[in-house]
């Protein structure tokens, strides 16, 4: 099978979209330029035109509300932030208007709008660059949330919101984008509320959310070696939730480690814990576990950024405590 | 010039209003659409408390009913319109039906939204009429409709009225900036009636007229006098025309004022925010008034054609109260279905499931370049 | 003991700042009108005049932006927001500067500006002004968030958040409002990250959040006839937040019921849960239980606002049913 | 009138700078801050990538030296300046040391902000300048500083700095709107310098001046070549006298340029969103050469006292790259502390403690009125 990277799967669906339905347009700062929001939208403008493709101005608010109202016309709009913070602009637009939309309207008006949003992370974004909001959004009645973890995954997943009838969000950290996948050429869907198990493993379920996934993986890879038998599942999108894999897995290994690239308090982690213990709680072998960024904003400098994200071996060693084994020196 | 709230009352009483060259048939559908938009509203605020059946706030609109009788006249079903929360005159001005109305008022499942959005927030899909209560957002998506039509090439509008204060918000400005650059069929309807709750203009901008701020972004505006229904329609006419011939974006300032209390059926002049004199003002000056006079004095209406139309409108309100009262309340909670679709025909029809692939995580995280 | 009512509470604390103070300002829509937002700012221009008494333009986000720049010149500003939802248009201020000045700066420079803003309900308010974000704020590192239920907790906190360093945000529940409680004269201040025990018990630890204290008591009041005896922990703020309390009261009656005014999904009862289950997981008699709003925007229509906001009997009932005992019918 | 990049291209090389009657002193300090900053953004950008040291965006501003070095000379210790992502040119022109901007690149302990901020977000709380990435944020906040400025009543200002772009944002004209309003003490300066990232200006904004869009707001307004630093000078001296004789705000929108890419220290000419002819236009014209033709020609300056100048501030920088270099990155990672203080001095000086009094819950919520 064909392997592409994160980025060119986004490129793929969203030239994808475009040929089979002629109403998705593409919005946002910069989409129709050369450098193409880190290769993301790179040729559509070509492809499609100047009026499917349109640069916007800066007004992150009205931009939200254009493509509501440009859905009511009929149109499949896809927005697309650079990054999450510069999206706080349009918070009124999204969560007063969008996600409100189709309840307000006694399920008679649907407004199939798909923003694309991507976080910062690495070279000093700080701290007004790489705010990973997903438990904010997730907490939204009547938007649905995404947090696809492999280029497989959001290629289905774009295709899936933009083709779908309720607004979306896709929430891509810029970490992934050179990670590369198995994406088929055609133009699939990747399904809402299905969580998928990445390993299957017997001692510990590991719930991981977003960037998280890859490291989850490596992760369970090294303490299978020590004898620590980890299943790792990623939920992919967090509004709807997949609750029943989780919940099964849990059943069966009875004990819940949660990795989460968002703050601590009132992480979507806790969110996950919270159900879990609500299903399973007299089972559990162990008490459960998040992983989760500190509840501050992001450093600057890389050697605060090298404490502020958790590694693989902080993860290791927080699940190694929960076995009751020694935390292994943390590789300088 | 600079029209304002004070230049109006310092002119003395309006004597401008000129009917000469109109047909009859405008004028009889502009005087029936303000007198039953009147009338509907004085019957809510008869009925509001003593039952307390409708659990709602309503922002009246006594008063304004210059701007929604024209409208009433210039849209088409196809065309678009946007509401702030003072909704009912829009609402009916696209042809939505007032027994839906009334239904929703009264929070039954009949409502035009089944009892989930109440007046503030109502809308008619099916009539493309839209609101909510959040100042200007309703605005910004009328920009959104404007840009699909756009794209769409249809000869469809969108049309959005707002009060003066939702030009406070930024996104009032995004609105228009961006209407300008992309030239769009959107006409920006602006009924200043000087507060803001109680809080009156000049304490919230400053001083001239807020079309001659939008008119620097490039945009056409209009400013007059909002009770003159004649100027009205004859200025939104023209917008109308030039945004279904692709000219682009027009912003209307007409000058108008509330009878009633910023919300709900009493009046607030105990806050002392307005003088008695100057309501006492634009109750002499208000829009059926002043098109009635010209009606009956140059005989195109009689007091007995008003009567006629007074009992017709009377039944038809009469009908929506009784429907609302009958109608049920929605039983209805099925939350899930009502905030999110429970299907999705497009993509099942354009997509194909497929095997999830395996992913290999043993590769290295991006690492960002300078930016 | 002199007794006052919510928003009498907070008009007096309001007065004393101002007159403790004279770097106390309070802007907001019609904060200056005799109507005085539910009575909460009444007289208070008369008092201290209209340059510490100011109206402001429908701009909320220039808004919070102006109380931002002005605490940096050394006042002390109070914010009011009629509805949480007007708020929304500026969360990029509150996100994206507000909450990480202090951060941002190195701990150098800090904005003490104390937002005020009032959760609509009842009486039809409707999807756009009714919403209860305090997850969401809670999720927010470097802002305070208090969520007082009584008139003695709003005074003491409003106080504190005023005269604290930090920018704070202090949740008011509409319904609230006429709810009289003792209230001290002078001017006394409710501690940050320290919750209380409302109502002592053994069986279960029952947290209330805001407007579902005043509930949780007259449920636990109502059970404890049915032989269950409950403790009642108001956390009073959520962040900081006093895990502490929570904790200890768990441990010993080993079972957790969170009582919380908003959405079900990402709710601040999940993230108390999975606190509690993060200490104690394997302690407990049985699984946690949270009661939040459905995952829904708010329905107009009376009818469904009396399915949509859960009573006391359903919070009862829920409580019944993790006691193995039959729920009761609900009185219609 | 309406200038642009387009008008002043059209117009030729650049022969209006004159600096007849400018007393001398003030020519070399305008000239010495541009070199400074110049000289400055050059060595950052000789060193940015050989050793990748400082891994934090930054956004040059090479070219764009005008208005940062004629604030320097208007803006007094207590002044308040806000500045947005292209910042070194305001942090220097408040006086903060480039040793800890240098230092704050490098994400060192030493830095201006101990490596929490970065270039894009970097502020100076002790020389009273502060910035941040997002468009039109800091604009707010400086806005809110003249609010407390005028409250407090003294003869401090608020000066802002942005870039056109942030005109787009919604809160920019709520905060013109306000600060017109309330005739607040506070400059607003716009380096125009054509683009958002690779985006023209004319695919965003309609056709016209920012400051004629600003002008209907009721603020005062200047118009200018921006390279042309004297009369740069000129106009925000008048602005900075104004505002602190409490005649309310100003808007100079300055026509500038900026050599680098958007961001980082390459071109980002490959993108193709610029000609090379636009480029060499502004880099001939450029506020450096014009001033420095203007001080040779009339004898103000010699190329040795240039060279001396050079000199002296290329020690400047090299002191900060080895103070930057030698300072040890922060070991501190008390989150907690980092994001709320742990301390409330004020509280503890007025408040009391007390002891929580007894709810009593058997009362009934309080039922909302119809609003
Ligand atoms: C974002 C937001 N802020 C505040 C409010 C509260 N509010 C409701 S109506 C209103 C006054 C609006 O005045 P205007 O736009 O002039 O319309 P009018 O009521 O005069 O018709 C205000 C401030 C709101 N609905 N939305
Ligand atoms: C709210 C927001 N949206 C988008 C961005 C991304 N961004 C960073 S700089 C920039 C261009 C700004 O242009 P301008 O204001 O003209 O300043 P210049 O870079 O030209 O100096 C953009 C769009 C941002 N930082 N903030
Ligand atoms: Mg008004
Ligand atoms: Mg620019």
């Amino acid at each position: 099978m064909r392997k592409l990277n994160y980025g060119k799967a986004i490129n793929e669906a969203l030239g994808q979209a475009m040929e089979l339905c002629p109403d998705v347009i593409v919005l946002g700062q910069l989409v129709d330029y050369k450098s193409g929001i880190f290769g993301t939208t790179t040729g559509l403008v070509d492809r499609f035109g100047p009026k499917r493709v349109q640069d916007f101005p800066v007004s992150e608010s009205v931009m939200t509300a254009t493509a509501l109202g440009a859905s009511l016309v009929g149109l499949r709009p896809v927005l697309v932030h650079q990054r999450m913070d510069f999206m706080l602009y349009s918070v009124d637009a999204i969560a007063n208007w969008l996600a409100l939309w189709r309840f307000k309207s006694n399920g008679q008006s649907s407004v199939p709008v798909t923003i694309r949003v991507i976080v910062g992370r690495g070279w000093g974004q700080g701290p007004q660059h790489s705010k990973s909001l997903h438990a904010w959004f997730a907490h939204l009645p009547g938007l649905k949330v995404a947090i696809p973890a492999t280029a497989y995954d959001v290629k289905g997943l774009l295709l899936e919101s933009i083709f779908g009838e309720d607004p979306a969000m896709i929430i891509e950290n810029r970490s992934l984008f050179s990670m590369n996948d198995h994406v088929p050429e055609n133009a699939y869907r990747v399904r809402y509320g299905q969580a998928t198990i990445r390993r299957k493993g017997k001692d510990l379920t590991l719930v991981a959310i977003g960037v998280m996934v890859p490291m989850a993986l490596r992760v369970a890879e090294q303490l299978a070696k020590e004898g620590i038998d980890i299943e790792v599942i990623d939920p992919r999108t967090l509004t709807p939730f997949d609750e029943t894999t989780i919940c099964c897995s849990v059943a069966k290994t009875k004990r819940l480690a949660v990795a989460d690239p968002g703050w601590y308090t009132g992480s979507f982690a806790g969110e996950i814990i919270s159900r879990t213990c609500e299903h399973l709680g007299t089972q559990m072998k162990a008490a459960p576990l998040r992983v989760c960024l500190p509840d501050s904003h992001t450093p600057m400098s890389s050697a605060l950024e090298a404490r502020y994200y958790p590694s693989d071996e902080d993860v290791a060693n927080r699940i190694r405590v929960m076995f009751g084994r020694q935390p292994a020196c943390s590789a300088a | 010039m600079t029209l304002s709230h004070e230049e109006i009352r310092r002119r003395g009483d309006y004597r401008d209003l000129s009917i000469d060259g109109f047909d009859h048939e405008t004028l009889k559908k502009l005087y029936y659409f303000m007198l039953r938009l009147r009338r509907c509203e004085l019957a809510l605020i008869d009925e509001y408390h003593p039952a307390d059946e409708m659990r709602c706030p309503i922002h009246f609109c006594v008063g304004q009913e210059a701007v929604p009788a024209s409208l009433s006249l210039l849209l088409k079903h196809d065309d678009y319109l946007f509401t702030h929360h003072r909704s009912h005159g829009y609402y009916l001005a696209k042809g939505a039906p007032m027994n839906e109305l009334f239904a929703e008022l009264y929070g039954k499942a009949s409502g035009a939204n089944g009892g989930k959005a109440g007046s503030q927030d109502i809308s008619h899909p099916q009539s493309r009429v839209y609101g909510g209560a959040i100042l200007a957002g309703a605005l910004g998506i009328a920009v959104g409709a404007g840009f699909g039509i756009q794209l769409k090439n249809t000869s469809q509008i969108a049309v959005t009225g707002s009060g003066e204060a939702a030009t406070e918000e930024g996104i009032f400005w995004e609105a228009i900036n961006f209407a300008s650059v992309k030239k769009l069929p959107v006409v920006f309807v602006c009924e200043n009636n000087r507060y803001s709750t109680h809080s009156p203009q000049e304490n919230r901008q400053p001083p001239g007229n807020i079309s001659s701020r939008v008119a620097a972004f490039g945009v056409r505006t209009e400013t007059l006098f909002g009770n003159d229904v004649i100027k009205v329609y004859a200025a939104l006419k023209k917008a109308v025309e030039r945004a279904r011939a692709g000219e682009g974006p027009t912003f209307v300032e007409a000058f108008t004022y509330r009878w009633n209390g910023h919300v709900g059926p009493e009046n607030d002049d105990h806050i002392g925010y307005r003088t008695a004199d100057e309501i006492e003002f634009w109750k002499r000056n208000c829009p059926i008034a002043l098109l009635e006079r010209q009606l009956f004095d140059q005989g195109v209406l009689s007091q007995a054609d008003k009567e006629k139309m007074s009992a017709e409108i009377d039944e038809e309100i009469a009908d929506a109260f009784a429907f609302a009262k009958a109608s049920p309340f929605p039983e209805d909670a099925d939350w899930r279905r009502l905030n999110l679709s429970p299907s999705t025909p497009l993509a099942d029809r354009l997509l194909k499931d497929d095997a999830s692939a395996q992913f290999d995580q043993n590769q290295q995280y991006a690492i960002p370049g300078p930016y």
